[in-house]
């Protein structure tokens, strides 16, 4: 559960991108982020990450019975619009991660195969991550944070560049992550298969945030 | 051109004479002195491949093989000091005075005393193998190190290592108030250090300076050099007794006593 | 010319003689040298990520101190080493002046400088987006740090190298310090600094391409571990 | 301590009071090694680009020979250049031994490797679009590389400082193609080994902190120039 | 004129991406490049740009009556997906062209403020170029690009993570650009409404490109 108040935040001396006097939510949907250019998902995305540090107001993380601010590693995640691939083999981007949550031999080495079939990158598991393509880059990068089951997973426009095979595939995948009970956030400018499945919508405007739940496509 | 390149070894360099000595030179002559301090070996080397006009250093051998060669002419004595062993002063070899290097010497070696050797082929390593030789032993006892270094850093090495050392009485003076050491022997006639001015042959290169380093080299052992030179005092002790045209006389060495 | 050619054959030599005593100055350069970088590195990378990654305030300033004390001559380090060393001085109670151990301490001081400034200058280069990626995925501080230096490579490589090629260079602490004691502290450069002293050109030569063939050595093997990946794809 | 300690009031007073000989020593340093920097450089980024950007049979060998070249140390360069400009060697007419200029050629073969190295370093992590964009844009040769310089400016100012330290700080070849001569060669790390020979530590040691002090305003007047600007916006 | 004959191309020792067998193009129209992820599509414009050279076959432009082979700077510009800002002002880096290509004093002023205030971005003109939203920069590096009235801009997605506001910007830019004579391609994943007013589509699919000429949205 995401508990956020009075939170603001903006750079340097100017004024606030925007204020967020209360924003409840269940940590359970997967939910669309709107906002013009500039209007500061990116950045509200990293501060709910742990990021950057907000110039007031606070944000808490309720997991497992526990609340904590952010940071919380392991737990929510946040993706870079273009996600950083180490510079080693993609199963090595997958092992790095196996390695720092103290995986070992057999354990580590299952997870991390099941992982690649699982996104559909065993073909490539030899390849160097930088080569790959930009769909197959997005995928690589989900499959190292579905690794830790993260809570909730936050994706700044995980689709922007993508073709409409590269969309349905990563769709494929945000959903079934979310079925997991992986609660997620995703920017996106333009409208496709992945933000027609939000149950939530979220907009910056206004210098504010606004929410819209919606079910089966009607809103509340 | 009007300077004058005088490769000579650190001992003269370090002690000042040549700073006292070069300006009143310049007063009366249309020279300009540019002095390279460096070891005797690169000295005399120096003056071989004609990068000086002439040298000024203390190893009578290698200044015969010089002139013998042609590398140089003229060669003139022009002074003297002598070699002191120093050593530190709760002396554990039990040399303190002694009147005979060579004997000290055997001693060092008996006792596996500390003594550092310059081992850089310079005048004042070349005495040392020469008293070792006398000596009958070969240097090869335990406390036993080769620097490899100039005067002043080995005079520092036996102090900090409280070991034996043999130094020309120049740095000796220069240096003693800086270092935990005493004279143990001095005084013998083996110890005795002769410096002499060559001049770089001026047949085997083009360009040198030659009337300026003869002018040099004249007035160096003439009656005014001469008589500077002996006057030339550090820590108000006599460092250098001019010697030019003299038959070298080992008796002459000096004791600081004196 | 001819004196040079000379003086390059018996380079060759004296390497292929296999002559212990030449045997043993270089391993006792590279036996300090080697420890000096070793020892310097890690509180280097960590001096150098602070100056990267962490905003204090002074921060610029103390990277200009860091530059700074690249210029720090050789002997000076040696003179206050020494001072500090000597029987008179604060330490000498330790006796470690003219052994390899104050050698190294020498060389650490004047590698850590270089280290600093090039490793920063690398981890500054590094997208941020790796630091953040890495926290993110669980690695704890050391993890994250390894990872750095990892996709920094090419760059702390080049470091290492720099560092390296200062201190085995170097002769000014090396002599001061170490005494260049034959079969105990003499290193190749303190051997080439004597043969020099000596006029003895040519042998002293021939042990400064000794260095550098064995230098020479120890970067191509460097190189080709690193790899060709010279490439840096552009997204 | 009490000797450091009075050492460093020495140091303080050699400086204010403005000893035309000190300063004299200081000046032939500088001109020296300024000089030496202001050579080597272009030819350093010319070498540099073209080992980060343009891919030759050999190229990862021509890097580690750059790096190997860092280890020469400086008495090898100087018995080199002491050979060749030599009055019985093959540049002997030159009459260059001893002279200022003699010194500035040294200072350039030890600048160069060491420039070298840290601008390839530098150069290869700029992101290819910059080249790419500038030569699109109409921009020429020279001044896509002028680009490029101005884009990798903190590491071009970390390699121009390091070798600037490196040449300020040695002495192995200033003192031996030098010579060290009162008035004309003798810079501040010669007289520095010169003072430390005659045992007179104090001396030397106020000269090498007047040579750090110089150091540091030439450090802190590069880092306000290159602003504060270290935060890297990522993307 | 573009005239490309037999042109393959891959990387390493891959098969190629695709030939070309033959494409003549007038180089007046916009056009739409389309295809999936990794089907080659920045390599495609790279090549006409010279930024990369070609494993087989030819590309010749015809500009002004001469033709060349690529690199033609200046007048065939490509623009990265994530255009290259330089690390200056932003009326700096539309400095660096008018120094690049001669222009002095009054002239280059005159021409740079010109520009900025026609892109929109003259209240921007003393911002740190690499502190502008997406929107902005995109519109910088078109305005760079402008400045040197090229024939043929090549535009790697240039939309791709642009909202709606932006890419209308955006999109008005490039017909102005495209107005005053400029040919422009762009590749673009997601109809938006700068692709629907392209009037050549061109597809690389199947190993080889396709080419339809629309003229008011019917294929002719
Ligand atoms: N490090 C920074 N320093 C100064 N200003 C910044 C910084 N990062 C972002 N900004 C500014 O903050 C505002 C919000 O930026 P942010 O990247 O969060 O927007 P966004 O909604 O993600 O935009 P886009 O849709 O283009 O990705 C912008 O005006 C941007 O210029
Ligand atoms: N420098 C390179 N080295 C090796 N392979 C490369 C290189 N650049 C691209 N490729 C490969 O060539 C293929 C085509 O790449 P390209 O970037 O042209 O595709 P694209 O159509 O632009 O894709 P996207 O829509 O993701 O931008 C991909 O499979 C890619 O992995
Ligand atoms: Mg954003
Ligand atoms: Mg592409």
């Amino acid at each position: 559960m995401l508990e956020v108040s009075q939170l603001a935040h903006g750079f340097d001396r100017q004024p606030a991108l925007w204020e967020i006097p209360h924003l409840p939510w269940q940590g359970l949907s997967l939910v669309h982020l709107r906002g013009d250019n500039g209007s500061g998902k990116t950045t509200f995305l990293r501060l709910l990450a742990g990021l950057e540090t907000p110039r007031q107001g606070s944000i808490r993380w309720t997991l497992g019975g526990t609340s904590v601010s952010p940071p919380c590693p392991g737990h929510v995640l946040y993706l870079h619009q273009q996600p950083y691939l180490f510079d080693t083999s993609v199963a090595g981007n997958l092992r790095y991660v196996a390695r720092w949550n103290g995986w070992r031999g057999a354990t580590a080495r299952d997870r991390v195969a099941a992982m690649l079939e699982r996104c559909g990158l065993a073909a490539h598991a030899q390849q160097r991550a930088r080569s790959l393509s930009g769909g197959e880059r997005m995928r690589l990068a989900l499959a190292r944070a579905w690794l830790l089951s993260p809570r909730v997973l936050l994706l700044d426009e995980p689709t922007a560049s993508l073709d409409r095979q590269a969309i349905a595939d990563v769709s494929t995948l945000i959903s079934s992550l979310h079925e997991t009970g992986c609660a997620v956030v995703l920017s996106a400018h333009q409208p496709s298969v992945l933000t027609e499945r939000c149950d939530e919508y979220w907009c910056l405007e206004q210098r504010s945030l606004q929410v819209s739940v919606f079910k089966q496509g009607v809103a509340v | 051109a009007d300077t004058v390149r005088l490769a000579t070894t650190t001992s003269t360099y370090n002690s000042g004479l040549l700073d006292y000595l070069l300006p009143k030179f310049e007063e009366d002559h249309p020279y300009q002195i540019q002095v390279i301090p460096v070891g005797t070996g690169k000295a005399l080397r120096l003056g071989r491949d004609g990068d000086v006009d002439l040298v000024l250093t203390h190893a009578p051998a290698a200044e015969k093989a010089f002139v013998d060669a042609d590398y140089g002419v003229e060669p003139h004595g022009v002074m003297y000091n002598d070699f002191v062993i120093v050593g530190p002063s709760d002396d554990p070899a039990g040399l303190e005075g002694g009147e005979d290097a060579t004997n000290a010497f055997a001693t060092l070696a008996d006792e596996g005393a500390t003594f550092i050797s310059r081992g850089d082929d310079s005048g004042t390593d070349k005495k040392e193998k020469h008293l070792w030789e006398e000596a009958g032993v070969t240097p090869d006892f335990k406390g036993f190190r080769a620097a490899g270094q100039g005067m002043g850093e080995v005079l520092k090495m036996a102090s900090e290592l409280q070991g034996y050392t043999l130094t020309d009485r120049g740095t000796w003076l220069a240096m003693k108030d800086k270092l935990d050491l005493e004279i143990m022997v001095e005084g013998d006639t083996a110890l005795f250090n002769p410096y002499q001015v060559i001049l770089v042959n001026p047949e085997r290169y083009d360009g040198l300076n030659t009337q300026g380093a003869r002018a040099l080299a004249e007035w160096l052992i003439s009656d005014e050099g001469q008589d500077l030179i002996d006057a030339f005092r550090l820590n108000d002790k006599a460092l250098f007794h001019a010697s030019a045209g003299e038959k070298i006389d080992p008796t002459s060495a000096v004791h600081e006593s004196d | 010319m001819h004196e040079l050619m000379n003086t390059a054959r018996e380079a060759l030599h004296l390497l292929i003689s296999l002559d212990p005593a030449l045997w043993e100055i270089i391993g006792v350069s590279f036996r300090v040298s080697l420890t000096a970088i070793l020892v310097a590195l890690p509180p280097a990378l960590l001096i150098a990520l602070l100056l990267a990654r962490v905003a204090f305030p002074g921060r610029w300033f103390a990277i200009s101190l860091v530059n700074t004390f690249m210029a720090v001559p050789t002997v000076v380090v040696g003179l206050v080493l020494f001072m500090l060393l000597s029987r008179s001085g604060p330490l000498g109670e330790l006796r470690l002046l003219f052994t390899q151990r104050a050698m190294i301490i020498g060389q650490i001081l004047l590698a850590m400088p270089v280290l600093t400034a090039m490793l920063h200058s690398t981890l500054q280069s590094i997208d941020q987006r790796a630091w953040e990626t890495a926290r993110q995925l669980g690695a704890g501080w050391w993890q994250s740090l390894w990872v750095l230096i990892r996709e920094a490579r090419f760059g702390v490589i080049a470091a290492v190298l720099a560092a390296f090629g200062r201190i085995i260079a170097e002769v000014g602490s090396a002599v001061m310090i170490g005494g260049n004691i034959e079969h105990f502290t003499r290193t190749i450069t303190t051997a080439i600094a004597l043969e020099t002293l000596k006029g003895e050109f040519a042998q002293g030569l021939a042990l400064g391409l000794v260095l550098l063939l064995l230098a020479l050595v120890l970067n191509v093997l460097l190189g080709v571990m690193r790899g060709r990946g010279h490439q840096t794809v552009s997204v």
